[in-house]
């Protein structure tokens, strides 16, 4: 049993830009994401943080094949899996799970609580009718919704219960993984807090890996063991929550945290002095040469940014960043 | 309290409270907006006489013989206490005529609706489901049928066949499916988008499964409010086969063939032409008011 | 053999072996994909579509003779169906709910309900014999000579060598049968513009509009207006190949030269080269129209421009 | 310069009366900043309609209150004099990016706004004959390239010729803050400002605004969900919870020493930089249908008393705070 649950590398999602005059012909390319290595260990909580249009929701599909990746690798629990199909693809889709960002969007309006949390039971027919409806009574348990609701139809519920309904069904077929795309990015702060509570609570109780899509920099440091902030399609800091609100490295990172509103003193104390990010985020489908945030970059160094790649770098202990300035130690 | 309910008296809660919630709501809501709409009512009662009409025509009419036996010394008659509508070209009452019609002319449009569903529905739901070559070649067909309009089409059918009801049916039918692939393409189209789908897809959920289990419960709505505007249609354009002398062929009592019979016989003879063409015109009317009212109730769009 | 062109042309007296030497000469003894090959050899390099059973002339000539009438009645009543149904519309979304959407919602409902033969029945009855108002049938009012043939359209014509009683002698005429044919898609128009003037009401950029205290007028008719009448235009290509279709009972009805006399005529005869060119130069038309309304909406929605563009 | 009081705006549906707005008060005086704050649902968006009188009516009505705007009584206003009102004395700047004209470029959006502005009257016809006056549409055109560059804009002269569709997001937002702003208002209300946008843009947006309302000595109105926006951005914070307001305080204070049992929930949800565990409140927001008896939030409240459930809990005023909450009688 190795240590890392999941582990890409060089995991690239591209799509292609169709043009000319039937619409068939090749005239771009969109890199959604861009080469990413990651490493994510049993039992973590792994987040990555990033605005919208930056990759990270492609990401966390192609990483458990909802989307099928361009190139690179993935290998989940020691098994390669980017390559997999029929039975095979069908196991791995049972031990990898996910929910979804929008919980009203992600119910079929027509069906039952039932039948929503009962489909991958029936998909995968792990199990008698029976004993599938009394398996769905004890997931409704489990994300603290009474046994009424199971006749209940989407439309009944409330923004936060639906995403409970959607984690249940998550939780169906005693995944391992879970990716959670914005799970609570639609709902207010105090639902939120109550969503995120279960989660941690169902990630104790039963051992899950998570990997947290998000662009809230608070869930963040209230939720993830790690992150990892993303850009055009690249991961340029990671490090563990703890050291990364300690010290962020990336200018972009300072950016993104210096831009988020917040409500008490003690938390002004810890942010950079507010910079203002100019101009617009490259399109995918044109991703600057160099390095790709030096459009837009505060503290671009000159000509090296423009012209050299820089490569993820480990600048201190557990701590790595891409960007020139670091390029010794830190 | 709780213990003294028999195993059927849970059932029975449980049967209850299943009834709430989405369907249940929504067809209480449903009724409501539908029951608003005093008109699409209006139209629901008119095909309740109809269909009992239909049901009962040999009873009901007064000279129900008249179906077919002509009696040449009653031509022409105008309306009058004896024969309600008149009589026609071939001293039959019209009343009876259009009472017996009745039948023919709403059960052809419901099967020539029916026909059409069959075609279009499982062509739109494949075309869009799968994509690719099917789709863009099912919605070619479908282009090319749009382009000819169905009368046209009923034309060219009943010149390769001959002219009777059934081939005008088919010809309808014919010209009549490519809405129904379109309509269910789109909605199709729509709802694989859907985050239900995708999450559907993610737990591992087979192509059947998907269109069965996730898509087809979300286009029935559309596909309902569709057919019951097009029975109108349906029944209209037959009518206008049997005018035109290219669908039902006389005697038959279907009411757009006597309406075309009695056209010869215009402006002193109205009363054949005018009252069968009344007896389309209400039917049509009843059956648009109640699809607007089950548009409206089905699909509310502005609230 | 059912619907074989020869046997109909020559009638049901006809010999076995009249029908065969028939049959030869209009190559119907060929397989039928050479037949296919032919046919389209012909259609693409001579313009020819092949004989006409009934007068033995080229058919798609014959019909292009008979097109023009059926052009002028259509385009009418597409005209006619526009200018009224889109206002019926505004009107009825303004006064929602009012009694006169009521009204406007019965009377478009009775428009598409109303068979069109029926239609024509009820005012030829109450007009033209009833009050005498207008000319029962034909293109022309009895005893006005015919426009010099310049286009073919009699309004037009009329206009352009300044035949002033043939130009009111043709306006009179086309009022009925253009009537008749209009009401159907002016009712369908009509409902369209409520529904999604409606739509366009509840629009976010409505409410911004009138936080800005632009005036109501401006911001219905030229705001929400253009947005909410770009997809009637994309109907109109179908609502033409419809009136197309429809004219046929009207022409009919209001013995009117155009395309369907002559179909119907082929249809009872079985002329199967007719009824091909009758269904072509629709398909044709249809196309034309479509290039029109594709033009028009990119000039109504810009994103649909630059779609294009891509 | 602005007053609501005690407004009540009911919805009327199949369902029957949601009492969607109970009793609210608010002030807001000469160039301040204040925020309404609330979750999702909560009415802070129609009491802005209500005072714009943009509220479709029906299904809503307003059952009463008195919205009185520089000593103009709002809801008894006829639609010309709301007309000279709207965008000139308060204007709004929209939450959704989907705000402009999809079908009309910026630059007719703009100057059809200046030009109604100038004169309410306008008919169509004498609209269409203004926009052959070449004299008036190149000065019209000036004053919109003018605007637009307010508002930093790079390359307004493009961006007028361009559509919505052909902008960002961040674009959008500064087009409708600048279309907001060109009346000269005297009180700007914004609607979810930025919320639409990522958190950089956003953070831009917000900055922008700060700087031209102060500068103009314009008062502001911020309606958020989030928090943090009103924390940063208002001197005064009301916070609103189904339909009723719970707490009015100096922001500063509102935010570090909440009163209200809801207040204190709220606040503490937010998951903060340096690290907590935020609860979260527990049960849900009630129905506007049968709202609870006395206060609206005693179903959900820790400290409720039994005389939450039955009288609707009067202002008090506590540490510079009003709070309409029994605990403090």
């Amino acid at each position: 049993m190795t240590e890392n649950l999941l582990q890409t590398k060089g995991l690239t999602k591209t799509y292609p830009i169709k043009g000319g005059l039937l619409g068939t012909k090749r005239i771009g390319t969109l890199r959604a994401v861009d080469g990413v290595d990651v490493e994510i260990r049993r039992k973590q909580k792994y987040a990555i943080v990033g605005e919208s249009g930056c990759g990270k929701t492609t990401f966390g599909k192609s990483a458990i094949r909802v989307l099928d990746p361009s190139s690179g690798e993935i290998w989940f629990d020691g098994t390669e899996i980017s390559k997999l199909r029929g039975e095979s693809l069908k196991r791995l889709r049972a031990m990898c799970q996910m929910v979804y960002q929008d919980p009203s969007g992600s119910l079929n309006p027509r069906r039952r609580v039932k039948d929503i949390i009962g489909a991958p039971l029936h998909i995968h027919r792990v199990c008698s009718q029976v004993e599938q409806r009394e398996r769905v009574k004890e997931l409704l348990n489990l994300v603290e919704l009474p046994s009424d609701y199971l006749y209940r139809y989407p439309s009944a519920l409330s923004g936060g219960e639906k995403q409970r309904v959607g984690v249940a069904r998550a939780l169906a077929l005693h995944p391992k993984f879970i990716v959670l795309d914005e799970p609570t990015s639609s709902l207010d702060v105090s639902v939120q807090a109550k969503v995120l509570r279960l989660l941690k609570r169902l990630q104790t109780e039963f051992e899950l890996t998570y990997l947290l899509i998000t662009h809230d920099l608070g869930v963040v440091r209230n939720f993830s063991d790690r992150v990892a902030v993303m850009y055009l399609g690249k991961f340029v800091e990671m490090a563990p929550t703890e050291t990364f609100f300690g010290l962020h490295l990336h200018p972009y990172s300072k950016a993104l945290l210096s831009a988020t509103p917040v409500v008490s003193d003690q938390e002004r104390r810890i942010m950079p002095k507010r910079i203002t990010l100019t101009g617009e985020v490259p399109s995918p489908s044109n991703i600057p040469d160099g390095c790709g945030f030096h459009t837009r970059c505060p503290e671009k160094k000159g000509d090296i940014c423009e012209k050299k790649r820089p490569d993820l770098v480990e600048v201190r202990a557990d701590h790595l960043v891409r960007c020139h300035l670091y390029l010794n130690k830190y | 309290m709780r213990s003294n309910l028999s195993p059927s008296g849970m059932k029975r809660v449980k049967a209850i409270s299943r009834l709430d919630g989405f369907y249940g709501e929504e067809i209480r809501r449903m009724m409501y907006r539908f029951r608003r709409n005093k008109l699409s009512l209006l139209g629901l009662a008119w095909f309740v006489v109809l269909t009992f009409v239909a049901v009962f025509a040999y009873q009901l009419a007064p000279y129900p013989e008249d179906a077919s036996t002509p009696h040449f010394y009653e031509m022409f008659k105008p309306p009058s206490l004896e024969h309600l509508l008149g009589t026609d070209e071939a001293g039959r009452d019209v009343l009876s005529r259009i009472i017996i019609g009745s039948q023919i002319s709403v059960s052809t449009g419901l099967l020539v609706l029916l026909l059409a569903v069959t075609i279009g529905v499982p062509a739109g739901l494949a075309s869009g489901y799968v994509g690719g070559a099917l789709d863009a070649f099912v919605m070619r067909v479908a282009d090319v049928i749009f382009s000819i309009p169905p009368l046209v089409l009923a034309l060219c059918v009943t010149v390769v066949l001959t002219p009777s009801l059934e081939h005008s049916m088919i010809a309808i039918a014919f010209a009549h499916w490519p809405w129904y692939a379109r309509i269910v393409r789109g909605e199709v189209l729509h709802v694989k988008e859907e985050g239900y789908v995708e999450a559907a897809r993610s737990l591992g959920a087979s192509t059947p499964y998907i269109a069965f289990m996730e898509i087809l419960p979300n286009v029935l709505t559309p596909i309902i409010v569709r057919m019951s505007l097009d029975l109108g249609y349906a029944i209209l354009i037959l009518a206008a086969l049997g005018f035109l002398g290219l669908g039902a062929r006389p005697p038959t009592p279907e009411w757009g063939t006597i309406a075309g019979v009695g056209r010869v016989h215009l402006p002193s003879r109205w009363w054949i032409t005018t009252f069968s063409g009344l007896a389309i015109f209400i039917t049509v009317l009843a059956s648009n008011l109640l699809g607007d009212g089950l548009r409206d109730a089905l699909e509310p769009q502005v609230e | 053999m059912p619907g074989d062109p020869a046997a109909a042309a020559l009638g049901e007296e006809a010999k076995p072996e009249q029908i065969a030497k028939l049959r030869k000469e209009m190559g119907l003894d060929q397989p039928i994909f050479v037949q296919y090959f032919i046919f389209l050899g012909n259609l693409l390099f001579k313009g020819e579509l092949g004989l006409s059973s009934l007068t033995y002339r080229d058919a798609l000539k014959d019909v292009s003779q008979y097109f023009a009438p059926t052009f002028e009645l259509v385009t009418a009543s597409m005209a006619l169906a526009l200018l009224a149904g889109i206002p019926l519309g505004i009107l009825a979304s303004q006064r929602r709910d009012k009694w006169l959407d009521h009204f406007i919602r019965l009377f478009t409902i009775s428009g598409v309900s109303m068979p069109r033969f029926w239609t024509a029945v009820l005012l030829q009855l109450v007009v033209a014999y009833g009050l005498g108002m207008l000319p029962v049938t034909g293109r022309l009012e009895r005893g006005v000579p015919v426009p010099t043939h310049i286009t073919g359209l009699f309004i037009v014509d009329s206009l352009i060598t300044g035949n002033f009683t043939a130009f009111v002698g043709s306006v009179r005429s086309l009022i009925l049968p253009a009537i008749t044919l209009a009401l159907s898609p002016m009712a369908a128009i009509c409902r369209y513009v409520r529904g999604s003037m409606l739509d366009e009401s509840t629009k976010d950029y409505v409410f911004f509009a009138r936080a800005n205290g632009i005036s109501s007028k401006l911001l219905t008719y030229r705001h929400m207006l253009r947005n909410a009448i770009s997809p009637v235009l994309t109907q109109s290509s179908l609502t033409f190949a419809y009136l197309l279709g429809n004219a046929f009972e009207v022409e009919v009805m209001f013995s009117w030269p155009g395309q369907a006399s002559y179909a119907q005529l082929a249809a009872v005869t079985k002329d199967v080269n007719a009824i091909v060119a009758v269904t072509l130069i629709i398909g044709i038309f249809y196309l034309v129209i479509n290039l029109f309304v594709d033009l028009g909406y990119g000039y109504l929605d810009p994103r649909a421009r630059v779609a294009e563009k891509a | 310069m602005l007053r609501v009081e005690n407004l009540n705006v009911n919805f009327n549906t199949f369902d029957g009366q949601a009492r969607v707005i109970d009793g609210v008060s608010l002030h807001v005086q000469e160039k301040e900043t204040v925020g309404l704050v609330g979750e999702t649902g909560c009415g802070k968006s129609v009491v802005m309609k209500v005072i714009l009188r943009i509220l479709p009516i029906p299904p809503g009505e307003v059952a009463g209150g008195k919205v009185t705007f520089e000593g103009k009584d709002i809801l008894h206003s006829s639609e010309d004099e709301l007309r000279t009102i709207r965008g000139r004395s308060i204007s709004m700047i929209p939450q959704n990016l989907t705000s402009l004209n999809p079908t009309l470029t910026v630059g007719e959006q703009l100057t059809d706004t200046l030009v109604t502005r100038a004169n309410p009257d306008l008919s169509l016809v004498q609209y269409y004959r203004s926009r052959s006056d070449k004299e008036l549409c190149r000065e019209l055109r000036e004053k919109a390239v003018q605007i637009l560059r307010d508002v930093a804009l790079p390359s307004p002269e493009r961006v007028m010729k361009s559509y919505p569709f052909e902008l960002s997001g961040g674009m959008k937002q500064r087009i409708m803050i600048a279309m907001a702003l060109s009346g000269n208002p005297s009180l700007v209300l914004a609607d979810e400002p930025g919320t639409a946008l990522d958190v950089t843009t956003q953070n831009v947006i917000l900055e922008l605004l700060k700087t031209k309302t102060r500068e103009k000595g314009l008062s502001v109105i911020y309606v958020t969900h989030n928090l943090a926006v009103a924390a940063e951005n208002t001197q005064r914070t009301y916070v609103m919870y189904a339909g009723q307001i719970v707490e009015v305080a100096g922001s500063n204070s509102m935010f570090s020493d909440p009163k209200h049992p809801y207040s204190i929930g709220l606040i503490e949800s937010i998951p903060k930089l340096t690290g907590s565990d935020p609860q979260g409140i527990p049960g849900r927001i009630p129905s506007y249908y049968q709202p609870p008896s006395g206060c609206r939030f005693w179903p959900r409240c820790e400290h409720a008393l039994p005389i939450c459930k039955k009288e609707k809990p009067d202002s008090v005023k506590i540490d510079g705070h009003i709070v309409n909450c029994h605990l403090f009688d």
